[in-house]
C-alpha cells in the first residue's frame, strides 16, 4: 500500500470532501494563501480559490461563531484552529453555541461543523499553546471528539467528521504531520472510518495499555520493550474517538489482560483517562487483578524547557516503568 | 413633524391600510401575550427561570422585521419573545414553551431565553449575553455563500456592545462584506447600569461602526415608521452591496431587566418610566398616528386589543392542557445523529451515566 | 450558636476581608449599586464605596483579566461572576493567565485573586446559564477550586480564599443562598476554614456518600431515608475544597464502608467524581467491596422545563435508589 | 525634517549625548542578542519552541521604554526580548532562558515568549495574542489603585487588535480611567496576513480608539525621537489624567513571523523588506542622527557594536554553562502557596499524578 504522511493523509480528506460536498468551506487563520501554519492545507487555496477556502483574522470566538451560525444554514465549515491551545477564546461559541443550540431548540438547529487542529505538547512551546483538551470538550454532551494517531486514521476521521451532522471537534498532533503511515488508494474507494470505533493496535495477553493520539505511539513503543526486554505482552487499544466512546473495546481488552494502564497526555486531574478508568472499575470490577493505573503529564503547566518537556509527558519510559511496577 | 417624513418614505408610502394595521396589531399581540405571561409567571408552579419582558420596545422588533424577505434571516438575545411572534410564530407553542411543556417551540427544553422557528428564518433566542452575534454574522455569511440575496438581522442590546465578540464579529462583518445588520435594541440599561456606567463612545453606540468602517444609524424606536425606513436601507444596502450595518434603536422596557428584578424601580426613576409611557410608547403612538391617518378608530383598536387577549388566554390554555416532557426527553436533540437514528449514531457510546 | 444564611454569610466573610486588608476590592457585574444580582454583596457598596467595591460593564473577559494583573501588583481582587457559566467568555484569562503566568515566569508573579459566583442547575435557567465547572478548573495545574455547601463553610471558605496567595475559584449555589445554618459570632474569633479540608458531614458504616456543594444536601436527605426507611447507615463526606483535594479524607471513608456512591451535580463524562473515582479505585483497591457508582445530572444541556430539570439533576430520590440498586 | 521638530520637543531637547548614546546602545545590543540567539537557535540542540525575531522594530521598545519612572510598568505579547532588556534585564538571563536553563529568567520555564522582571516592572511575555491586553488594563488600574502616580504601557501587534478581549479593554479604560498606553506595534503583517487583509477600519488602527472616546495618535517608528516625543504625551496624560491612549507605531520586522516561518519572503517582497532596511531602519536612521548631531562616530558606533557582540557570546557561553531544570522543578512554581510551604501548603492534595 502507498504511504502518506498524517499531513498528507489529512489534506486528502479534506480535498476529497472539498470535491464532494460544495458547501464544504475550510476557514482559518493562514489556511489560504500562507497554505496553513502547519501546511496541512497547502495547496488547497490554490485549488479551490477564495470561496472555499478562507483566511480569517486573529479573531477565533468571530469566525468559529461565524461558522456555526453558517452551518446552522447548511453550510459545512471546517474550521481550522492554529493550536487546539487558543480554544480559550473562543470558549463560548464551542461549548453554549455549538453544543447547545440543538438542544436549547428542542432539536430545531443543528450545528454540522467541524473544528480541527493540533492539541498537544512536546514541541516547547509553553503553557499557553500546550493544552490537550479531549477530555475538556468530550465532557459537554453535544459535542463530539475525536484524535487519530496514525495518518490512515486521520484521513478517515476527517471524512467521517465532516459527513457528520453534529459538531465534531478534531484534535491532531504537530509531532505527528510528519509521520507516515499507509493510507488505501483512493482508487480503491471511499476511506471512512466512523467515529466511535477503538482499535486494538498491537494484541496482546498480559497488560492493556489504552491510549488515543500520539500516545498510542508511545504505547507501541513501550509494548516493544516489554516484550523484548521483560517478556510481557501488551495489548494497545487506541480509542481514536473520544467521544463517541468505545466501551465495549475497552472492557474487551480488559476482560482479556485483567491489568490496565492508562496513557493519557492530559493533566491528571481530570482527563479522558479518568473518565476511562471510572468505567471499566464501573462495568468490569471482577474483571480486574489491581488498581488501574495512569500515565499522565506530570502535573504542572507545560514547561519550555527543551531538556525536561518530554520527562513531563508521558513517553515510552515512563509507560515501561509504571508497567513494571504493576506486575 | 419628522414622524411624517418616516411616514412618507417609499418603504411606509406602500404599505396598505391592511398592512398597518397588522403591523398594530401584531405589537398589540406581542404586548398582551408579555401581559399574559406575566400574569401566569407570577402564579406558582406555572413557568421557571427567567422572564424578560420586551413590553415597550415592540415597534423594533415589529418593524424591523416586517421588512423580512424570504432570504433574510434574524437572531436575537433572551429578550426573544417579540422576535418569535414577529417572525410568524404562534402564541400557542410560545406559551407552551414557557410553561415548559413538550408542545413549546422547543419542547420545553428552553424556556423563554430559547424560542426558535427556523423554518421561519428565526434563530433564537440565546442566553450568553452577545453570544448571538457572531451566530447573525454566520448566517449572514451563509446567506452569501449560498447565492441568496438576503441578509440577517442580529439584536443586541446596549450592555451587549461591550463583549469581546461583538467586536471581533464587526471587524469580519466589514472585511468580508457580509450581509449583517446588527441592530443595537438601546433600552437604556443593562440589568441596573446605565449606559452611561457600561460604554465609553464618541456620539452613540452606533458610532463605535466607524472603527470598522461600517455605515450606522441612530433610530428613534417609538416611531415604526422610521424603524422601517432606516431598517428598510440598511437591508438593501446588505442584500444588494453585501455590507454591514450597524443601527442604534432608542427604545425603553418597563419593567425590571427580568421579573426577577427586585431593584426596577430603584436604578431609574418613577418619573422616567412614566414620561416614556406616556410620550414614547410605541404602541400608543403608532395608534395615534394611524387614528390620524384615518385607517384605525376606537372600536377597531377594541377589537385588535380584545383578539389578542382572547388569542392569548387560548395560549395559555393551551399550555397548561399540554404534557410536560419525560424524563427519557431529556436526554433527546443532543445529537442529531442519534435522534435520526443513523448508522453514526449505533457506532460507540454517545451519552454516559 | 446564631445562624445565617450562606447569603449573610459570605457577605459577612466578604465584609470582614474588606475591612481585615485595604487591597481587597469586589468587582463585577451589578456587585455595587444594584446589590448583587443575587445580593450577595448587599450593603457593601453603601459601607464600603466606589474604590472598594467596583460596577463593571459586560466585559468578563476584560475585567477578569484587570482583576488578575491588579493581583500580580498586589491588589486583592475578589471578582464576582454573576453566574459561573460566564466562564466561558473569559476562559483565556482563566486558565491561561490566571493559572499559567507564576508558572512561565518561573515564579516570579502570582495571581492572588479570586473569582466567585453561583454554579448550578435546578433554577429552570438553561443549558448556557447551568454549567457545573469545578472539574473543568481542577484540571489546570495552578488554579484552586472550592464549593461549600453550607452557610458556615462559605464563610469560612471565602475567608480562606482572599488570604490564598493563589487563584481560587470558589463556587456557590444560588438554590443555598437563602439556606439558614449555624455560623460562629465574630466575636469568637477570626472563622477562617482552610482549603483542602473535606469534612463528614453525617458518620455512617455502611456506605460512603462523596460529593460537594448543594449534592451534600442532597446525600444528608437521602441518608435520613437510607437510615429510617431501608436501616442503611451512610456516611456523607463533604469535599468542601475540590482543589487542594483532601485524599487522605476521602481514602478514610472507603476504608470504613468499603462502598462508595460519587454524587457531582456535572455531566458523566468527566467531573470531580471521575477523578475522585479513579483515586478510590488507585489507592483504596482492595478496600472496595463493589464498584464505586455515581449520581451525576443525566447526560444533556440543562433542560429548561421546571417539570423535569429537578429530575436531570442528582436529588435525594436518585441517590437512595443507587444506593439500593448496590445493596 | 518632521524628524528635527522632534528632536527639540521637550524630552528629546533634555536628552544628554550620554543618554541618547545609550539608547542608540540599547537599540544594538537587542539587535545583537537577537542576532546571536537566531545563530545559536539554528544551531540543532540548543534551543525549541519559538523565536519570534523583534529585528527592525528595536525603536519602539527603546524609545517607549526609555521613558519609564518608578511606577510605570510594561507588558507586551510573545515577541518580547527588547522589552525585557529595555526593562533592564542582561543578557545572560535572557539567552539562558532561550537556552531553557535554570538560570534563565523564568527558569526555563516560560523560553522565548515568557522573559519576565516583575522587579523592574516588566511583566513578561504572553503567548495568546492580545490575552495581555486586559493585564495591561489590570496593571494601570493596580497604579492607580494603590495611589501610584503611574501609567501601564501595553504593547500589542496589528493583528491583534481584532481580539474581544482588547476591545473590551478599551472600553473600561476609558470609563474608568484607567492610566494604560496601548502601544500597537504595526509591523504590517500578522503571520502572513497583511494589516489590509486582518482588519477594517477607517484612517488607521489607533483611530478605532475614538469608538471609546479615547486619545490616539500614529508615530513613525523609524524615528525614536518620535516614538518618545509622541508617547511621552500620552504617559504624562496617564499619570496625570488617569486617561488611556492608542498608539500605533508604523514599524517592520525583517525576518519572518518567528524562525519557524517559511513563508516570510513570499507575502513580502524583497523590495519591500530591502526598502525598510535601506531607509527606516531605526538603528540606521539614529546612527545618522547622532552623527550629525556630532555625538556619534565610526569608531564609537564600532565599539558599541563590538561590545554588544562580546555581550551577547559572554551570554551564550553562561547559557550553555548553566544547568537545565531537573524533573522535580517541573512541578515547582505551580503556587505560591506550595513553594513557599506554608501551612495552607500542607492541607490536602495540591498535585495529582
Ligand atoms: C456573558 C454574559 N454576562 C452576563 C450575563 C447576565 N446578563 C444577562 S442580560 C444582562 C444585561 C444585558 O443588557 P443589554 O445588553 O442592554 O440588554 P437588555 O437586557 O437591556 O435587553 C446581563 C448582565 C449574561 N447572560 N452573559
Ligand atoms: C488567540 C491566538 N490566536 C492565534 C495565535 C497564533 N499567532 C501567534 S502570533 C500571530 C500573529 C500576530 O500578529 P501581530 O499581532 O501583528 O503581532 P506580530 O507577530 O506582528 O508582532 C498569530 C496568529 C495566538 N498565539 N493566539
Ligand atoms: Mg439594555
Ligand atoms: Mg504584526
Amino acid at each position: 500500500m502507498r504511504t502518506l504522511t498524517y499531513r498528507e493523509a489529512l489534506r486528502e480528506g479534506l480535498d476529497e470532501e472539498l470535491a464532494r460536498d460544495s458547501n464544504v468551506v475550510i476557514m482559518g487563520e493562514e489556511v489560504a494563501q500562507y497554505n496553513g501554519a502547519y501546511k496541512v492545507t497547502q495547496g488547497l487555496w490554490e485549488k479551490w480559490g477564495d470561496k472555499r477556502i478562507v483566511d480569517t483574522p486573529i479573531s477565533e470566538a468571530g469566525f468559529i461563531g461565524m461558522g456555526i451560525g453558517a452551518s446552522m444554514l447548511g453550510v459545512r465549515p471546517v474550521m481550522e484552529l492554529m493550536f487546539w491551545s487558543f480554544h480559550s477564546v473562543a470558549f463560548d461559541q464551542l461549548v453554549n453555541n455549538a453544543a447547545c443550540v440543538r438542544y436549547m431548540s428542542g432539536g430545531l438547529c443543528n450545528c454540522p461543523i467541524v473544528v480541527r487542529g493540533p492539541a498537544n505538547g512536546g514541541t516547547n512551546v509553553g503553557a499557553t499553546h500546550s493544552h490537550i483538551p479531549e477530555g475538556l470538550f468530550a465532557a459537554f454532551p453535544g459535542l463530539k471528539v475525536c484524535s487519530p494517531a496514525t495518518p490512515a486514521d486521520a484521513k478517515g476521521l476527517i471524512k467521517a467528521a465532516i459527513r457528520d451532522n453534529d459538531p465534531v471537534y478534531f484534535m491532531e498532533n504537530t509531532l505527528l504531520y510528519g509521520m507516515t503511515g499507509e493510507v488505501p488508494d483512493p482508487a480503491e474507494g471511499d476511506f471512512v472510518i466512523p467515529l466511535g470505533k477503538a482499535e486494538v493496535k498491537r494484541e496482546g495477553t498480559d497488560i492493556s495499555l489504552i491510549a488515543h493520539g500520539r500516545s498510542v505511539i508511545h504505547c507501541l513503543e513501550a509494548a516493544e520493550t516489554l516484550q523484548n526486554d521483560h517478556g510481557i505482552s501488551a495489548e494497545v487499544l487506541d480509542l481514536r474517538s473520544i467521544r463517541p466512546l468505545d466501551v465495549d473495546a475497552i472492557l474487551a481488552t480488559v476482560a482479556k489482560t485483567h491489568r490496565v494502564v492508562l496513557v493519557d497526555e492530559s493533566k491528571p486531574f481530570g482527563g479522558v483517562s479518568a473518565m476511562v478508568s471510572h468505567l471499566i472499575q464501573e462495568h468490569a470490577f471482577d474483571e480486574l487483578d489491581g488498581p488501574i493505573k495512569r500515565v499522565c503529564t506530570i502535573d504542572a503547566p507545560a514547561i519550555y524547557s527543551p531538556h525536561v518537556e518530554n520527562d513531563q509527558l508521558p513517553n515510552p519510559k515512563r509507560i515501561v516503568e509504571k508497567v513494571l511496577s504493576m506486575i | 413633524m419628522s414622524a411624517l417624513d418616516f411616514a412618507s418614505s417609499q418603504i411606509n408610502h406602500s404599505l396598505t391600510a391592511e398592512k398597518k394595521i397588522e403591523l398594530y396589531s401584531l405589537m398589540v399581540r406581542i404586548r398582551r401575550f408579555e401581559q399574559v405571561a406575566l400574569a401566569n409567571y407570577q402564579k406558582p408552579g406555572r413557568m421557571g427561570g427567567f422572564l424578560h419582558l420586551y413590553i415597550g420596545q415592540e415597534s423594533v422588533a415589529v418593524g424591523t422585521l416586517s421588512l423580512r424577505g424570504e432570504n433574510d434571516h434574524n437572531i436575537t438575545a433572551y429578550r426573544c419573545h417579540a422576535h418569535a411572534l414577529a417572525s410568524g410564530m404562534n402564541m400557542n407553542e410560545c406559551m407552551a414553551e414557557l410553561y415548559g411543556k413538550a408542545t413549546g417551540c422547543s419542547k420545553g427544553k428552553g424556556g423563554s431565553m430559547h424560542f426558535f422557528a427556523p423554518d421561519k428564518n428565526y434563530w433564537g433566542g440565546h442566553g450568553i449575553v452577545a453570544g448571538q452575534t457572531p451566530l447573525g454574522l454566520g448566517l449572514a455569511y451563509g446567506v452569501k455563500y449560498l447565492g441568496k440575496e438576503g441578509c440577517c438581522l442580529c439584536f443586541l442590546g446596549d450592555g451587549a456592545v461591550n463583549q469581546g465578540a461583538f467586536h471581533e464579529s464587526l471587524n469580519i462583518a466589514s472585511l468580508f462584506g457580509i450581509p449583517v445588520i446588527y441592530v443595537i435594541e438601546n433600552n437604556g440599561y443593562s440589568m441596573g447600569t446605565s449606559q452611561k456606567r457600561s460604554s465609553a463612545y464618541t456620539g452613540c453606540l452606533a458610532q463605535r461602526a466607524e472603527a470598522y468602517d461600517i455605515e450606522w444609524d441612530v433610530i428613534d424606536g417609538s416611531d415604526i415608521y422610521e424603524v422601517r425606513a432606516k431598517t428598510h436601507i440598511a437591508m438593501e444596502r446588505a442584500r444588494k452591496q453585501h455590507k454591514p450595518t450597524v443601527l442604534e434603536i432608542e427604545t425603553y422596557r418597563y419593567y425590571g431587566h427580568s421579573v426577577a428584578d427586585a431593584n426596577a424601580q430603584k436604578y431609574r426613576t418613577p418619573e422616567e418610566i412614566e414620561n416614556y409611557k406616556k410620550n414614547h410608547d410605541p404602541l400608543a403612538v403608532f395608534r395615534r398616528r394611524l387614528t390620524e391617518e384615518g385607517i384605525l378608530n376606537d372600536a377597531l383598536a377594541d377589537e385588535i386589543g380584545k383578539a389578542a387577549n382572547a388569542e392569548a388566554a387560548e395560549a395559555v390554555k393551551f399550555a397548561e392542557d399540554s404534557p410536560p416532557p419525560s424524563i427519557a426527553d431529556i436526554a433527546t436533540d443532543v445529537y442529531w445523529e442519534t435522534d435520526n437514528n443513523t448508522e453514526a449514531s449505533k457506532i460507540g457510546h454517545h451519552f454516559f451515566a
